[in-house]
């Protein structure tokens, strides 16, 4: 084999060998990290419907959205018919 | 007289040489998949018509002081713009799946196989003669597996920035081609039962981890792998500024303008690297003959793993998920979606294929910095 | 003591110069122009303020290290900023009008004869030993008659920058006043009967033509004059990007983010121009006289190339819409839209007058590739 | 004449035959790219009301996209009002 | 194993030294700060993680050819990125309150006697031998009590950018801190009755008087420190854009994408000079412990000149507005509020603080121009 | 006293004395412009509600603004409702 060669089944050898390790590490501190959030800050109502800053679609979250939107709308419109009958 | 034929002379019908026509085709091509088959559009478009601009010959805009040249030496030599949109795609980037199941980083680690595999593939073809690829030059092919278009022109712009076009070419072409590619590989690789398993919901990630997470990940790249934190550290800031909350205004810009901006550029600059005398030489087929085997072995190793985990594992996973591996943000998790789907009408992966999916770019930007450190 | 006379003598009143207060009043003039009467506020305001800045005195603002200085030598020097200008222009305009109605492409070439005209009574002007203006000069002050500010820009910035803060002022000022000069000379030019011609509704024109036209435009350019691809090319880079319907989040930010934050760095870099050393000379009344000249042999080159047409061929045009090949979008369409109504109140010309109107912009920066290819 | 009118002489001759060449053979391609698109894709119902990202102001079609936003709103309330009498 | 050792040697837990580690924790405490206390997040969470990036050892980044030395040449060194905050600020400030009450100027120039007064301290500890201030490095620590931001990173870029880091993160900081540091020294220096003065509702202002401010402001800085011109210009360029209501195209991108992005870039900037050589130096604490007396005494001398400003006339303002003219806007007006109404609950002196408020970043401007000219 | 701190009195010195110079200054031209403005063009509506650019909270304004629109959208629903009842 080439020293080429070589040196590229080293490089893939200790690259794949470093990606897993910091992989693995990853996995390890995240657990750990989620362990010790949900200790210290235990019960909290988790998923707060957060302020959507991102343009990701995500089908579920956006037709919920929508249709609290036009129940709003229809509630306004009710509320205008009804005063405006009143006011006749 | 004198000055018509000097006139006629300047024309590009005097001037232009066949490869050049041959390149303006090709950026033709590329902007024919970017526009009629949607191919990564927001990349390919500029690209293509940066190619355009860059083969027409009797002016100089590509090169010299031309403004496609600036552009590169602006934002290319100097790595700012493909950092900048890592900065935005971090800030696009939700790792709620990856935290309610962590072990999916696992598979974003598997697929990396492919940028190595690839790497002894272009050495191999050195050593038989086929093309000349200098370690460097094989690491930044290698990376196309990466299936990350930044990382990928990152990479390339540090080790190789005479191989530039045609990686990011490749690199962005193969992911537009990710429902072609994946599918047959993932369906050899598992049964019928395999591809049926449903898995449960994923827990709520409160905002404190996602909050923490991006810092965690920062301080293990510092200790650990620090060459890859320039790319790791924009694409952390962008998803901390996503998720703390507090700097709405800021993470809007860089979801937007800022990285709409960067892609126009950046798609221009990438564009000037298609010069004919560039671009048309033979090393350019191995590079494309490369990125398929690359993005391949990425979603076999993926796959594979999601089996090994199975096996040693009670709490089974779908292995399709592991295909996702190779990042292609958010098409392989989609194609993971789709062939579930076909399987087990009532599975639905595409929240549990997000997990290994940006596990998959956090694990090519990782296999980046140590192919810099090696060899750069 | 001595430091109160030093801090008295850094005091602005204490140094400055008649010529700078001068310039300061005509800079208030462009700024009062700007907000007061509307005449292209976008570009004069920040040129005018720009114009304030640079002529403070005892400060480096427009020259050394001063960030005007660095906004001009950034953007200006390099070119960048005109063509990324070209490049949001070209993503607002719709081609529609002039698909719809190609022969009207004629009137945007025949209003460039403003242009060359203009060249030619530099020259004279020369000739005479009135002003010094040297063939480069010339070019550059001939291409106000285009009646387009970033290609305006762009060519004296190529050809003589020296003079680029007059032909800039003297550009903008006219396409302002646009409203103004073009009506008596299309009156002059016309009779009632031809004013009332009424013009048949364009046909819809499909998506696929809206995308070729631009590829077809920038090959064609390619092949003809490449020095107007750089121009050209932006422009039909944000024309594609606009039709083409798969980038709109690039679009988006190409129409507003991008060239607003272009057009104030811009106009800043311009208003440096405006230094008293440099305004203040002769040449700047030629320009300025010039410059007039330019836009009405332009208007009127452009009427009677539609009443040449209309003698040639059957299907009438109306040949105030001929006026509108100036360019100076969207002003001159609805000059020729204004005069149109007021001679026959159905007559709604504003969507024919787009065609020649667009066509201009084309016409002006092919005009320009030559005085680049030829002069430059 | 001098030099300096016949150079200018020069350029405009060669200039204004320039622009006229180019804007007469981009006449031709553009008659001929229209021709060819309505051969090959002919009858397809072509003005497709396209998602409108730019912010030019264009009064016609405008003013039309209004009155049909407008014919949708009055539909909306017409449906909310008939909606809300049935459940009185 | 050779290589092995060699990759080894390469990680941060190999190279990190205490320092770096050091740093890393208060960049970690800034972005908690940032994140969790909302301490200026806009600017403390990109400083703070820059600083992160800053202290990684085994790449560069803050350094040579590193992303953020790149961000720091480009923007810092040459003044540009404050000067684009400047515009934003500018574009989002309304001078109303202040054209409507136009002696609260006199507040925002007391309050800058804590600029003036940290001067001579910082020289003082040069004196006892404690630091080794320069006359330039005083008057950039002085700045700090201008109590705002980009002014201190302006002038601290002009004269001493080996102390930026410092001094920005002492000036961001507290200003987070106003709402502690201010309310005991206003408290202590007024009397209940004092505190419980109302102030008539302020007449409205109209557009020609707000047009007109800008122009005004910018002519008399041309006249008479015409070093603060490239603040000044920027911000009244803004302001201008703003009020003038024909350019609000530019003004919406001056206040969201363009003040954004150079926000982002401009703390990743800032955050690289906090590589530890440069801020682990004696220097930083002296630089910490001046900018609180710094802005203590701008506090102060606000109140007190509103104390003189009531024994001289007729028309009483309450003294805790002008607390207020130290600027941190909007901070330091709403905590003059909180402190009027506590003492009276009919009480509203948030529109009248804002005069001062916005008087502070004038006067900041203007010592800024004044230091800039005598020791620059 | 040393040189040093000698030099920064002067700088203090000459420095408060220019911020007070310039902003009292700017106290008269302001007064000045305002008296010029107003007796140039005397009785106009002045606050214009003018269009908001700014993103600037000013509680106040906003308020109104939005009581506004409603108004406007309850008077638009109620002549849509009454439109409706005639075309019935
Ligand atoms: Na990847
Ligand atoms: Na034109
Ligand atoms: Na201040």
């Amino acid at each position: 084999m080439s020293e080429l060669m070589l040196e590229g089944f080293n490089l893939a050898l200790y690259g794949m060998g470093f990606v897993f390790t910091f992989l693995v590490l990853l996995v390890f501190l995240t657990v750990a990290m989620s362990a010790a959030v949900s200790r210290f800050s235990p019960p909290a109502p988790t998923v707060v419907p957060r302020r959507r800053t991102s343009k990701r679609k995500d089908s579920g979250s956006g037709a919920s959205a929508k249709s609290a939107d036009k129940a709003q709308i229809v509630a306004a419109i009710t509320a205008a018919v009804r005063q405006h009958r009143q006011s006749d | 007289m004198d000055q018509l034929i000097e006139l006629w002379q300047s024309t590009g019908i005097y001037q232009m040489e066949p490869k050049q026509l041959l390149m303006i085709l090709v950026s033709l091509v590329l902007l024919y998949l970017a526009i009629a088959k949607k191919f990564e559009p927001l990349l390919l478009l500029p690209i293509g018509f940066g190619g355009m601009l860059a083969n027409i010959p009797g002016v100089e805009i590509a090169v010299g002081d031309g403004v496609l040249a600036q552009f590169y030496s602006m934002g290319l030599s100097t790595g700012i713009f493909p950092l900048l949109i890592f900065l935005g795609v971090g800030s696009m980037t939700d790792f709620g799946p990856l935290l309610a199941n962590p072990k999916t980083l696992l598979l974003g680690a598997a697929a990396q196989f492919g940028i190595f595999a690839t790497v002894l593939g272009a050495l191999f073809f050195s050593d038989l003669g086929l093309f000349d690829f200098t370690i460097r030059q094989a690491a930044a092919i290698g990376i196309i597996g990466g299936a990350d278009g930044p990382t990928a022109i990152y990479v390339a712009g540090m080790l190789a920035p005479e191989l530039l076009g045609a990686i990011a070419v490749s690199a962005y072409s193969y992911m537009a081609l990710v429902p072609l590619i994946q599918p047959p590989i993932m369906r050899a690789l598992t049964t019928v039962q395999e591809r049926k398993i449903e898995m449960t919901q994923l827990r709520a990630v409160s905002q404190r981890e996602k909050i923490l997470f991006p810092l965690l990940l920062l301080i293990l790249v510092a200790l650990v792998i620090p060459s890859a934190a320039p790319l790791l550290g924009m694409f952390c800031l962008g998803n901390l500024m996503r998720e703390c909350g507090v700097v709405d205004r800021l993470t809007k810009t860089a979801q937007n303008a800022l990285i709409n901006t960067v892609t126009i550029l950046l798609g221009l600059a990438v564009g000037s690297r298609l010069i004919a005398e560039q671009f048309l030489v033979p090393s350019t087929l191995g590079i494309l003959a490369l990125g398929i085997v690359a993005f391949s072995i990425g979603t076999a190793s993926g796959v594979l793993m999601a089996k090994l985990m199975n096996a040693l594992s009670s709490s089974k996973i779908n292995p399709l998920i592991g295909a996702a591996g190779v990042s292609a943000v958010p098409m392989a998790a989609r194609v993971a979606n789709r062939l579930g789907t076909e399987a087990n009408p009532h599975n639905f992966l595409l929240m549990h294929a997000m997990g290994p999916n940006v596990a998959g770019v956090i694990g090519s930007a990782v296999a980046a910095g140590i192919l810099i450190q090696i060899v750069g």
